[in-house]
């Protein structure tokens, strides 16, 4: 069997879902001829149809606008936005018409916005955004961060399934760079709203998701080895809904927490997370929960300030050794 | 019901039976407000209350010329083409008052609520948005293969929205059954359109977008249904997006507080004189589409709707509060209680 | 001396700073002759023109643009949302314009964006929004959110004297029922970023801004009274900055903390302040920092329902109890 | 300079040593790109590279029509516009390779970067946000009286934005000294104009927004400087906005990276054939406005320049990780550095 790359997985979940069922569609920009700039549509328009696969002028407003209103009538469209930097410029429609649609209105709405997030990548501050912060506080969506080929797949088709709007934010530094056999044949769904033991152990937990899971797994390994410490990584897969059980069993479990996200700290999802260990696991903390994250910055372009604005392995390492001896 | 003495041939097609249906869906649409007002006044409506007297023509004339299956939707003015589709003056009494039985179970204010089936799918306050979204459903008549129109009304304001662009651009590249509707009435709140636009008119939009585009005379309601039921068709046909701009004037403040300081002296006024309903009611009397009795058979009828409506859902409760949480999502079907709504947390 | 509304507040420190410094000027729906919906910019286009009084068409997107234009080239503009629910539609300018332009670019953006906010007031979905979490998580704003008819005045002159671009949200529910002598001739300016400590307190600590302030305050004194607890009400103020410092010491001080705010809870301000508290005062803390906020659900039209969803007194009351008692 | 065997009177009003001049700039954009090139191959540009082979005609003849004082806001393309308002070579070898020394300390990338004295501010990427920011510099030229004007160029892709609508009208209303240039260079990424609208000409669109339009040849230097000359002076005699397109061709892909896979056979090198440089060259000599040693004399320059500026920076270093965090904010002046940065929290 040969391995999938996570770019490759999110295809062949999207792909299978077209196949299966036919109110799926694609629309975007320049998701046809092209296949998107990483590709992750190649061939759809060929296999299709430019009906089923539609490219967009650039207005994402009217991408995830024309996509609700197929969506109310039973349609299930997946949005592309280019980069997910200007998922910003539809903002408006998420969290004022699409997220509020079945509660205000009864209306069903089910469509998936996805797109390349999160940087590492030299993009620069408009090529490396992590978006999930701007969405959460908007009940009516759904947000999923895969980390791994397998979520990947499994979590853009639950993502097309799910009744409601999902947002699906696929890592670009992923993209190529992790990859797992997917076993031929094999249907594979992740449940939204569930997170995963990416890593077992009983000294401390780091919550985190998407590429972040990565560096974390790099840092728990060079805990064990280093240090001797065993680091429980719970891969969070969604962050709307939230997978609190999973989050307060491996707190009471292991009672020091550290929450590793990309985006920038002020603001950002780890503070939900910490309020919620706080409400809901208070007394097993030996330690406070802390957060790492990125500096309070846009995100420069140059290598130098990206690698030090982005949270890395070796910050992780640091943090997590401040809490195990606090 | 058309009576003997009619004297020219019928206007736009439309039969007697169809020219005092017009009237009665803008006099239907008139008093319905008429109620509402009194209503604001006694403190029953629980938000604002947003008139559209003097426009029920371009509302009524251009809702009419929909088929039963396409859809529109409506901005806060056109009460009448909600009317018309079907939304009924219990509901919208409902809405206003935000009874635990209105459409949206009083989530949402005034006529802000949807009916796919009947055919109309009410508007959020950001205004724009709706364009995008009928472009959406126009995509699905289109992706399906049903010979189904949607129809979006946007203001002389709402025109400057980036949505609005965004949307209109979309579907005209995609030629969608679409016909987007311009009602202007001269201002957006306070803005007269010469701050909205630099303009002459807003139809002059359409070769920007490579769509037709027509204007017509929005305070007569056949003229109005005529403009815009070519539209419907050629959209119906596949001939794509048509703007249509209809020329009306909003008699009436932004909502019922607003006391349109703004407006320049004698212009209200010198619209009264074209009010849509004087002026539909004269070519029913003069070309003899309609006798007194059967007007004034309408205007029983209207009053007699409106009271059982009214009657019926005066004293009808709020929603009650437990009802709040449901229904956000599809899975989970409701928002958790807060803790310290409960015992503790 | 008279009494001075937050509303008539807001328009006297406009009127001032407009007076002082010609570089100021408004911009916006309908300030013009109307002088906004709620009248906070009544008279001004008659004294200082239509040249400093702009009524734009209805395009949030070039409202907020322009007025980065001109603060780039030195002017300082103050833009008004007509119903702050409205400032989604120039998400997209805000954060990766305006917000990175100084940090991007060496660009100064001196500009304030104000409006109505919040509930309480039957406005439905659209017209009663906190918008303040949409943008806690990006660098280069400044938030801040008065609950006096003083403060309202002392933040939007310093707002309009701020180097960087702020945004003012005031809460349409305060307009006209709180108001306050503000001293003839005396010049307000409240400084950005600190805190104020609306009620001193020793047993417990409510963070709070805004309109929920006057309930902390109630609250505070039903337990005052009832229950003989002494709590702290912590006025925020400035949001972004946060004044850390303020939070910590009182924190320090009681060891019992609520943060209020009238938001939806998941992913709302709350989160970023319990994280911070966990922090920075963790080993002080004798009950888990708690939160109330509003239901997680759009905000409803019926006045049952928005009772319901939003935080009321009794609430503040019965959650300080259970603190109180933890 | 302008040499003795000149047969026509010189276009545009423009002299022999401008008509050289703009030979010089076009030269300089495309020599600068095919620096950019090699550099790229060698791993020296850390980010994406942009060409605009093949349109450094509009950008150059566009930019060349402003005075100083003026302020445009290029596209990624528009290079030239950047270099003849006074950006240097140098600035744009150090962006592009994120250099400590370049304008934005390695900030940003390519060509976002801006001057507002030289009279230029850099784009970012959201597309058509520019279009408002312009106004409001145009908005504070109109208001503090100068007789400035500012230009913003746009895509035919990002003429579908919501931002560039809310923008142009904006202006168009206030009657704003704005030139917008659309650069119809055929696709937007892989998007053919077609998709993107379904207008006729991009120019079209002018009337709907009450300002004045008018189209011109893009690859004709000075068929571009022409028309926005014009539109300029318009501008700055208080006449308000003008829509200008330039009609060109994207003859390399959207950028290093792209193979094009979505061109039609034969459309580049149709195009090929429509060389701005070609076209202008062929004018300088056969109209006789320079010489073979004025025109080897440009190219040596642009050399030397290239030289020079390349061997001053290929070996600076990126910015040090600790200026970082400055400048968020005038006050505080710097991000906080995070806990875990440090020895503890
Ligand atoms: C994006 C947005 N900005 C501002 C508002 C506030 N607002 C509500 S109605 C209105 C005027 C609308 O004018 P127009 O589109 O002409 O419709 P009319 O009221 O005349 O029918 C404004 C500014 C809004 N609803 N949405
Ligand atoms: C709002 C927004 N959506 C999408 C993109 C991604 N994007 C970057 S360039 C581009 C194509 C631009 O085409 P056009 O405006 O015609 O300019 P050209 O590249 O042809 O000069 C796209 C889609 C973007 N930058 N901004
Ligand atoms: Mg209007
Ligand atoms: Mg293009």
């Amino acid at each position: 069997m040969t391995e999938t790359t996570y770019l490759e997985a999110i295809r062949q979940g999207i792909w299978e879902e077209m196949e299966r069922d036919d109110r799926v569609f694609l629309i975007g920009e320049d998701i046809g001829a092209l296949g998107g700039p990483f590709r992750v549509t190649e061939g759809m328009q060929a296999r299709f149809g430019a009906e089923r696969v539609i490219d967009t002028p650039i207005s994402e407003q009217a991408i995830v606008g024309a996509a609700a209103g197929a969506a109310h009538m039973g349609l299930r469209p997946v949005c592309e936005m280019q980069f997910i930097d200007f998922i910003a410029c539809a903002y408006d429609m998420l969290t004022n018409y699409v997220a509020t649609a079945r509660y205000r209105a009864g209306l069903r709405t089910p469509l998936v916005v996805r797109g390349p997030s999160g940087g590492y990548v030299r993009g620069g501050p408009f090529h490396s955004q992590n978006p999930e912060a701007a969405f959460l506080h908007t009940p009516g969506l759904k947000i999923v961060c895969p980390a791994t080929a397998r979520d990947a797949k499994g979590l853009i088709k639950a993502a097309i399934r799910d009744e409601d709007p999902v947002l699906f934010f696929e890592h670009k530094y992923l993209y190529r760079r992790v990859k797992e056999e997917l076993g031929d044949g094999e249907e594979i769904l992740t449940p939204i709203g569930q997170a995963r033991i990416a890593r077992g152990g009983t000294d401390l937990t780091i919550v985190t998701w998407s590429a972040m899971v990565w560096k974390a797994l790099e840092a728990a390994e060079r805990l064990a080895v280093e240090d001797g410490l065993s680091v429980e990584v719970l891969d969070l897969r969604s962050l709307l809904p939230l997978d609190e059980a999973a989050i307060v069993a491996s707190v009471r479990k292991t009672s020091r927490v550290l929450v590793a996200h990309e985006d920038t700290r002020t603001g950002g999802v780890a503070g939900e997370i910490i309020a919620r260990i706080n409400e809901l696991a208070f007394e097993w903390l030996d330690a406070p929960a802390r957060r790492v994250a990125a500096h309070d910055v846009p995100l420069p372009y140059a290598p130098t300030l990206e690698d030090f604005v982005l949270p890395q392995t070796d910050d992780l390492v640091a943090a997590c050794r401040w809490l195990a001896t606090y | 019901m058309t009576s003997p003495q009619r004297v020219t041939p019928p206007p736009a097609g439309l039969t007697g039976v169809q020219l005092l249906d017009l009237y009665y869906w803008m006099r239907l649409t008139r008093s319905l407000e008429e109620r509402l007002v009194s209503l604001h006044r006694q403190g029953k409506v629980v938000g604002g209350l947003f008139r559209s007297l003097g426009q029920e023509g371009d509302s009524v004339g251009s809702a009419y010329a929909l088929d039963p299956g396409d859809i529109l939707s409506p901005l806060i003015r056109n009460l009448g083409s909600m009317l018309v589709k079907g939304a009924t003056p219990l509901e919208v009494l409902r809405q206003y008052m935000a009874k635990a039985a209105s459409p949206t179970a009083g989530r949402e204010l005034n006529i802000h609520f949807n009916d796919l089936e009947r055919g109309f799918l009410g508007q959020v306050s950001p205004l724009g948005a709706m364009v995008p979204v009928m472009a959406g459903i126009a995509l699905y008549f289109k992706m399906t293969r049903q010979p189904r129109v949607g129809l979006v009304y946007v203001g002389d304001g709402a025109m400057s929205t980036g949505a609005f662009h965004e949307g209109i651009n979309f579907a005209a590249v995609q030629r969608l059954p679409l016909v987007v509707v311009c009602e202007n009435n001269g201002y957006a709140y306070s803005t007269p359109a010469r701050l909205q636009t630099a303009a002459e008119r807003l139809v002059d939009k359409a070769p920007g977008y490579g769509i037709a585009g027509v204007r017509a005379d929005g305070n007569d309601v056949v003229a109005t249904y005529e403009v815009t039921r070519e539209a419907v068709r050629r959209a119906r046909e596949g001939g794509g997006v048509t703007l249509v701009e209809l020329m009306t004037y909003r008699r009436k403040g932004h909502a019922e507080h607003d006391d349109q300081r703004y407006v320049p002296p004698g212009e209200i006024e010198a619209w009264e004189g074209n009010d849509p309903i004087d002026r539909h009611l004269a070519r029913l009397r003069t070309e003899g589409w309609a006798t007194e009795p059967d007007i004034a058979g309408v205007d029983a009828r209207v009053r007699r709707e409106l009271d059982a409506a009214l009657a019926q859902c005066l004293d009808e409760p709020f929603p009650d509060a437990s009802t709040a949480l449901a229904g956000v999502y599809a899975d989970p079907p409701a928002a958790p209680v807060e803790w310290y709504r409960r015992a503790a947390g």
